[in-house]
């Protein structure tokens, strides 16, 4: 085992994985299960075995040298990549079981989680963008994996990440041509070195390449349907581990790249109130969704727009605030499209209006999605809590203070759509079309509670997650990073401590559940949702008591003006528009074959005319 | 962590007070209104009497386990709130948590009582409790916004976050909050309407439009359980705002007259004005009082 | 028995076998397949016999015994050795695909005219002598026109006229510019030109050289001078598109890289070339967005990438040159893939449209499969070999600080994206209109196969190529060399 | 100086009937127009002035008393490649005419765009 203790062999065996899985699908489907078991978990346990630093492994292609190795920093994330990994290929085996293609399913989703593993563990630029590329048209596969339907944002996503990579590759390239050495290490070195025109051109080619797979307005809109049309295991690994790689690129942009650029840099500014703008108006877009994926897929945006403050704030404890909110949205968000995904394989919707009343039927959703909104909305005691208390703490102390306001409103407003995402599936009427529906297999429930049980102990202890994370900064260049286990600090020197709050909560609720259980439970008794008064009325069994359509249309008629202008139009009108002129412009192609005879004399007859202009000399 | 039994009592003492003073209001609220509407009125102690009898009831139904919880997670939520708001200067037998909380947790846990019953309302799948929460939810968005911005100008201003610090930094009648700030006062004392959910902001509860809201659907202990748990958050609330901009009380009968006082200024506004659309308080608040807050927080980061 | 290879058998053993073909016709069907076979297979150990050899000391070979430059020499330097190989291994899949694809009569027709496609593109390498080229660029047209017009529909006729009418425009514009190379120098062989190039006066060097950029830019599909390009490749039958796209055009891009490279030094054309390289991109990129037939779609795509390749060989660097070697190698290989697939897709869809061709990649897994990885190798992505050629091409335009460059080749490259896209879309998920379904061939299938592991396994390690196309760009740039050895040291 | 006129002049009229004439025959026309002009042309670079055929039919005959004869030995090669596309383009043009019933080059467009 030991001897395939090196990044080579750990992403040999995930691509052979993949590939491997693709050729048992079609060969000896029984063994399919294993295969994937076996070549997600391996892997995954060689990461969580691999060193904290494990020294580089030099190799050459194609003429250029390239680098794989760990640090703190890829290893946090390596992490993440593995446990979300893991847990979502168990989840996918029962959740795709009656599906058709899985070989192609599973090769497209082994392979991007082996990309990712590439991703983190590149030490060069070249490496880096290779698996991300790899990543792009893998995790494209599976937008586009369910039906024709699902194309268009298939097509846009692959767009968006396309425009993302180029101009990941533009800075890459340009780069090399100051530095001709593609390593990280040589890159942090040499960027210093430009000129300031140069620094900001790059940093802004290389953070509107990792921007685009952390969905940062404006250049999100391939999100919410893509993560909506992607199947739902694939969609936990996309918004939680995925879109994480975009976070980890701007990581290591603002802080290696941009050794540079101190805090405050305009740069950082823009980035931090683009990140800003994007939580406040993915929370708001994400309150008038009706499908509960799409739903989640705003809430993704608007949480990766606080990851991106922290990073672009850039203070020790921002930072911290960062990464930490990125480790927990990566368990939260998985953990959420995973009970969302239960519910739609037991019912087949997604529809807000249409489900409801599910608490009694899949208990064990429920629970994980509870936690899970608790979680997203930063309400204590869940870890959460932990990640925006740190934000906001840090912002107020940079001096960030309409930034901190921008924030809190959003995350104020995110009770609206989490509480209406948790009411009209699981709460709310049962309705009788629903009534035969059962709680999903353990392979899904399973990991769903293992994501649900560390929100909790992060809650308590996100000291277990800040050791690895401050680490990671010094990587980063964080010499002096302070936390401690359960108490919460910032530089003011206020501190929340998390003990206290948690003695307090958990006991009053036992107290309080005790009070209200004790002898009482037993003697009430459980009546259907039916069974409820209003206005002295009976309801009858066919009267529709569904409150779910336009849910919040008041708050949507007060904020209306907000949503005036959306920035997808303006995309989509300008492909429109784009299209019409390609479409005008083939018409040059006349189909006479004596255009085209005119086209070649005119041709000759303009170059040697224009030839002083073109040659340089005349004839 | 010595442990300090005077502490533990101060645990169980400062909820009962609290429960205590929060009926006392809402039945002074009651015989207030009835005056100025020209009835009688029930007596000052129908609350205590009504919440007695609730505890006495037996319970007869529930829709479900969430509902069964909502009501504890409710007053989970306002205990820990108020454990976290030092109720007197320089008490430390009532200081409870305060020294290890700051403003931005209180901000959270006072939703998580929300949340909760919200969350209990949401299984009696009663129409009417999913309005009221919609309702609610949406006017939180509203009135958080100046809430915010003014609260964050005091924090800025003062460079803590702690509330502790900020009573100390009010000392003496010339230094309240809102002599020093007022703007950021009146930014957080409009935003403390909302809080209250009194007319013109009760729209969640429209007590004769929806039934009673979210609670609409709560019986017996549980609906005891629940006006404990608003009693006790009213005096939260009224708590945090005194010390915010009122300077705290070192005494008994100081945190009782301003408490009294604010606790009046939101009814009397309530009195004098009819009920609100929820999209017409968003808006309220989205115009005048966070522009007050806005401007509070501009001056004070352009002063430091 | 030691085997003596020599570059004539390049030119030499398809002519004959061209000539042959119709005589064996007359014994049997089945030789006139399998010849064209052998012969490809035996050219193609040939070549890779000589390609150490070539790599090392540039083979010169002498015709009929006149000396240059009086006699016409065959110059099988590295440049010729990696396309010739490139061209005979292409040709050699190509009849392998062709060998059950095309079974309507007359057969020996068809491989006839093939082989002389294959002759002819050879003998434009390796040529070392201008007229000859002109020769051979003839040869190959007029193999082009007649195969175009293969599959005697009226649209392939139509195709072939324009073909034909443009093509001899291009003869006639290279024909005037040979004349009035031979005015002023006296000598054909291209050396020897070279040598003499300095005393020619820069007006009429201008007039040869914008004489040459027009005649062979039409053959190498350089806008606006590609009018033909689109129909000639949809029209003709599956494979021989693929032999378009990966044979004939790049023969043509290396007689105008030869002639532009070794004849003229005028530092000025690089510059026309990139310009002209990047309008043909964005042209034809538009152009294929919004295209309803598949094939014409890959067309126009094929003409964007010799875009990319005119581009490459515009920046006039060394990485520059091996970029677009590397280019046109991968482009060889993926178009190719494309058009069998395509070709399949077509064919048992019965349909040239896309929109027809939906639910197929069900029907077809394979063929669908080898369209998608095609269709992911050419928009440029890792781990095929698409994305090296690309990512040469960037880097080497990023050292000659083109960035605005960078931007618009990557913004086609995001056109390219979408259209390829949606195909591969369509291709999978729609249901599939019930038409009479045949098994693909076996033969078709290891065609593509052998395509696909190429492109993966270059993706994987580029190195292969890479090594290679570096001293082939080397023997283009340095003229010196090239003088040295094509005249035998005189 | 005559042969030059001449030749360029072919050329010129070729070009004119391949981009004006409508009639596919006609265009074909042109093109060997311009292929007997470019013939033409180079013939007459090699051609010197009073200089006899490149074939030593006397004795007395010097290489510097003949034209070059190379220009000869390539036209002869291009005259047969301009027949072989004549060829060519005059079978495609028959089965345009049994397709389309016309020769008339604006009419025959079905592939564009």
């Amino acid at each position: 085992m030991d001897q395939l203790l090196n990044i080579p062999a750990i992403l040999a065996i995930a691509f052979a994985g993949s590939i491997l899985v693709f050729i048992t699908h079609s060969v000896f489907p029984k063994l399919r299960t294993a295969i994937i078991l076996i070549f997600t978990i391996l892997p995954a346990y060689l990461v969580w075995q691999l060193p904290a630093d494990s020294g580089l492994v030099h190799f050459t292609l194609g003429g250029f040298d390239l680098s794989w190795g760990t640090n703190a920093y890829s290893r946090l994330f390596s992490l993440l990549i593995a446990g979300i990994g893991v847990l979502a290929t168990i989840y996918s085996i029962s959740f795709m079981k009656k599906r058709s293609r899985l070989g192609f399913f599973y090769l497209a989703f082994l392979t991007t989680i082996s990309a990712m593993y590439g991703i983190v563990f590149s030490q060069d630029l070249l490496s880096l963008f290779f698996f991300w590329e790899i990543m792009t048209w893998a995790s494209f596969l599976l937008v586009i994996y369910y039906s024709f339907e699902d194309q268009k944002a298939g097509i846009r996503y692959f767009v968006f990440s396309a425009i993302g990579a180029y101009s990941l590759l533009t800075a890459i390239v340009y780069l090399y041509s100051f530095t001709g050495d593609l390593s990280l290490a040589a890159t942090f070195k040499v960027i210093p070195e430009l000129d300031t025109t140069q620094i900001t051109f790059i940093t802004i080619l290389f953070l509107l390449g990792f921007g685009v797979k952390s969905a940062l307005m404006p250049v999100h809109v391939w999100a919410p349907d893509a993560y909506r049309s992607a199947p739902s295991p694939f969609t936990a690994l996309f918004s939680g581990v995925l879109s994480k790689m975009g976070v980890f690129g701007m990581g290591l942009v603002l802080f290696k790249f941009m050794g540079g650029l101190e805090q405050g840099h305009i740069i950082r500014e823009i980035l931090a109130w683009l990140g800003g703008i994007t939580a406040l108006l993915a929370t708001f877009y994400a309150i008038f969704q009706t499908d509960a994926k799409k739903l989640l897929a705003y809430s993704s945006i608007a949480q990766l727009g606080y990851i991106t403050i922290g990073l672009a704030v850039g203070t020790p404890m921002s930072v911290m605030a960062a990464i930490f909110l990125a480790l927990m949205h990566g368990i939260f968000k998985s953990m959420l499209f995973m009970g969302i995904g239960s519910v739609f394989l037991q019912t087949g919707s997604l529809d807000l209006n249409e489900l409801t009343g599910l608490i009694r039927r899949m208990p064990l959703s429920f629970v994980t999605v509870l936690m899970g909104i608790i979680t997203v909305a930063g309400v204590p005691p869940l870890g959460g809590f932990v990640g925006k208390w740190l934000l906001y703490e840090s912002l107020i102390t940079s001096e960030h203070y309409f930034l901190v306001a921008v924030t809190f409103i959003s995350s104020t407003a995110a009770f609206l759509y989490l509480y209406r995402l948790i009411f009209s599936i699981f709460l709310g009427q049962e309705e009788k079309e629903f009534d035969h529906i059962k709680e999903v297999p353990w392979p899904m429930w399973v990991p769903m509670l293992i994501l649900a049980s560390l929100t909790m102990l992060t809650g308590l202890m996100p000291g277990l997650f800040f050791e690895p994370i401050a680490e990671a900064m010094k990587f980063l260049g964080f010499q002096q990073v302070n936390w401690e286990m359960s108490v919460l600090f910032n530089t003011w020197g206020n501190q929340i401590d998390l003990l206290a709050m948690s003695t307090s909560i958990f006991s009053v609720f036992l107290l309080g559940l005790a009070f209200i259980t004790w002898k009482n439970y037993k003697t009430t008794r459980y009546v259907t949702t039916k069974d409820i008064h209003t206005s002295g009325e009976i309801p009858t069994e066919n009267e529709n008591l569904t409150y779910a359509v336009d849910f919040y249309r008041p708050f949507e008629r007060a904020a209306a003006p907000v949503f005036k202008y959306k920035v997808t139009h303006f995309y989509e009108s300008f492909a429109e528009n784009a299209e019409h002129l390609f479409d005008l412009l083939r018409h040059v192609y006349t189909g006479n074959a004596q255009t085209y005879a005119l086209y070649v004399v005119i041709f000759l007859v303009l170059l040697i005319v224009f030839s002083g202009w073109i040659f340089g000399i005349q004839i | 962590m010595s442990f300090d039994w005077i502490k533990l009592l101060g645990f169980i003492v400062t909820p009962l007070i609290a429960s205590v003073v929060g009926f006392t209001y809402m039945g002074l609220s009651r015989k207030i209104t009835a005056r100025v509407q020209n009835r009688v009125g029930p007596s000052v102690s129908q609350s205590f009497i009504d919440v007695v009898k609730l505890y006495s009831k037996k319970t007869a139904i529930h829709h479900g386990l969430m509902q069964h919880m909502g009501p504890v997670f409710a007053i989970t939520a306002s205990i820990t709130t108020l454990f976290f708001i030092p109720v007197l200067k320089d008490s430390l037998f009532f200081a409870n948590f305060s020294f290890r909380g700051d403003l931005v947790f209180l901000m959270y846990i006072m939703v998580f009582g929300q949340l909760g019953m919200a969350l209990g309302a949401g299984q009696t799948g009663n129409p009417n409790s999913a309005i009221g929460v919609s309702r609610g939810l949406s006017q939180m968005v509203g009135y958080k916004v100046p809430y915010v911005l003014g609260l964050l100008a005091i924090m800025v201003h003062f460079k803590t976050t702690n509330l502790q610090e900020l009573i100390a930094v009010q000392d003496g009648f010339r230094n309240w909050m809102i002599f020093q700030m007022p703007l950021a006062s009146i930014a957080g004392l409009l935003a403390y309407l909302g809080f209250m959910a009194y007319a013109p902001f009760d729209v969640p509860f429209a007590p004769a439009e929806l039934a009673s809201g979210p609670p609409s659907e709560f019986g017996g202990k549980y609906l005891a359980l629940m006006m404990t748990s608003r009693s006790i958050f009213t005096f939260a609330k009224l708590v945090l705002f005194v010390d915010l901009f009122f300077g705290g009380a070192s005494n008994f009968f100081e945190l009782l007259i301003k408490t009294f006082v604010l606790y009046l200024f939101a009814l009397f506004v309530g009195l004098v004005n009819p009920r609100f659309r929820t999209e017409q308080s968003i808006q309220f608040w989205w115009k005048w009082p966070t522009a007050i807050g806005a401007l509070a927080l501009l001056l004070v980061a352009w002063k430091g | 028995m030691e085997l003596n290879f020599s570059p004539v058998h390049f030119i030499a053993v398809p002519l004959f076998a061209a000539f042959l073909l119709p005589l064996l016709g007359r014994v049997s069907q089945k030789l006139v397949t399998l010849v064209p076979g052998v012969v490809l297979l035996y050219l193609s150990v040939v070549a890779i016999t000589l390609f150490p050899q070539a790599y090392d000391t540039p083979i010169v070979e002498i015709i009929a015994g006149w000396r240059p430059p009086f006699g016409i020499t065959l110059v099988f330097g590295p440049l010729a050795a990696f396309l010739v190989t490139m061209i005979t291994l292409i040709g050699f899949v190509v009849w392998l695909y062709s060998y059950r694809f095309i079974i309507r009569e007359p057969l020996e027709k068809y491989y006839m005219l093939f082989m002389l496609l294959i002759a002819g593109s050879t003998g434009i390498i390796l040529t070392g002598d201008i007229f000859n080229l002109f020769v051979f660029l003839e040869i190959t047209a007029i193999a082009a026109y007649s195969l175009t017009a293969f599959l005697r529909d009226h649209n392939g006729a139509e195709a072939a006229f324009k073909y034909l009418l443009i093509g001899s425009f291009a003869s006639a514009f290279v024909l005037l510019a040979i004349v009035i190379l031979y005015a002023n120098v006296g000598t054909l062989n291209m050396a020897d030109i070279a040598l003499r190039m300095g005393d020619v006066p820069d007006k009429i060097k201008l007039t040869i050289m914008i004489l040459f950029i027009v005649g062979l830019g039409i053959e190498a599909e350089l806008f606006p001078l590609n009018g033909w390009a689109p129909d000639a490749y949809s029209q003709a039958p599956s494979p021989i598109g693929a032999v378009f796209a990966g044979i004939v055009v790049k023969a043509a891009v290396y007689a105008l890289m030869r002639v532009l490279f070794t004849l003229f030094d005028l530092p000025t054309s690089s510059h026309f070339l990139v310009v002209m390289g990047t309008i043909t991109l964005l042209v034809a990129e538009m152009s294929a967005m919004r295209q309803q037939q598949i094939k014409r779609m890959l067309a126009f795509s094929s003409i964007g990438q010799m875009g990319l390749v005119l581009v490459a060989f515009g920046l006039g660097t060394k990485e520059g040159i091996a970029a677009a070697l590397f280019l046109m190698f991968s482009h060889a290989v993926i178009k190719t893939m494309l058009f069998f697939s395509a070709g399949y897709l077509v064919f048992f869809s019965g349909h040239k449209n896309i929109s027809d061709l939906e639910g197929m990649g069900r029907e077809k897994p394979w063929t669908g499969f080898f369209f998608s990885l095609g269709a992911l190798a050419i928009i440029g992505l890792p781990p095929f070999s698409g994305f090296w050629a690309k990512f040469y091409l960037l880097v080497s335009a990023a050292n000659a600080s083109h960035i605005f460059l960078i931007a618009l080749i990557l913004f086609s490259a995001i056109i390219e994206a979408v259209y390829y896209l949606r195909v591969v879309g369509r291709l999978y998920f729609k249901k599939f209109n019930d038409i009479e379904i045949r098994k693909t061939p076996f033969t078709g299938l290891l065609a593509m196969g052998i395509l696909a592991i190429v492109t993966l396994v270059i993706g994987v390690y580029p190195d292969f190529i890479h090594e290679l196309v570096l001293p082939a760009a080397n023997e283009l740039l340095d003229k010196a060399a090239y003088l040295q050895y094509a005249m035998i040291g005189q | 100086m005559i042969y030059y006129i001449t030749s360029i002049a072919l050329i010129l009229i070729g070009m004119y009937a391949v981009l004006v004439k409508k009639n596919l025959i006609k265009m074909i026309i042109g093109l060997s127009l311009v292929d007997g002009g470019l013939h033409l042309l180079f013939i007459a670079i090699g051609y010197v002035d009073n200089k006899t055929a490149p074939i030593f039919s006397k004795e007395s005959l010097t290489a510097a008393d003949m034209v070059d004869p190379i220009p000869q030995a390539l036209v002869l090669t291009a005259i047969v490649i301009g027949l072989a596309v004549t060829a060519v383009a005059l079978a495609i043009i028959i089965r345009l005419y049994d397709h389309h019933k016309t020769l008339n080059v604006n009419k025959i467009r079905e592939l564009k765009w």
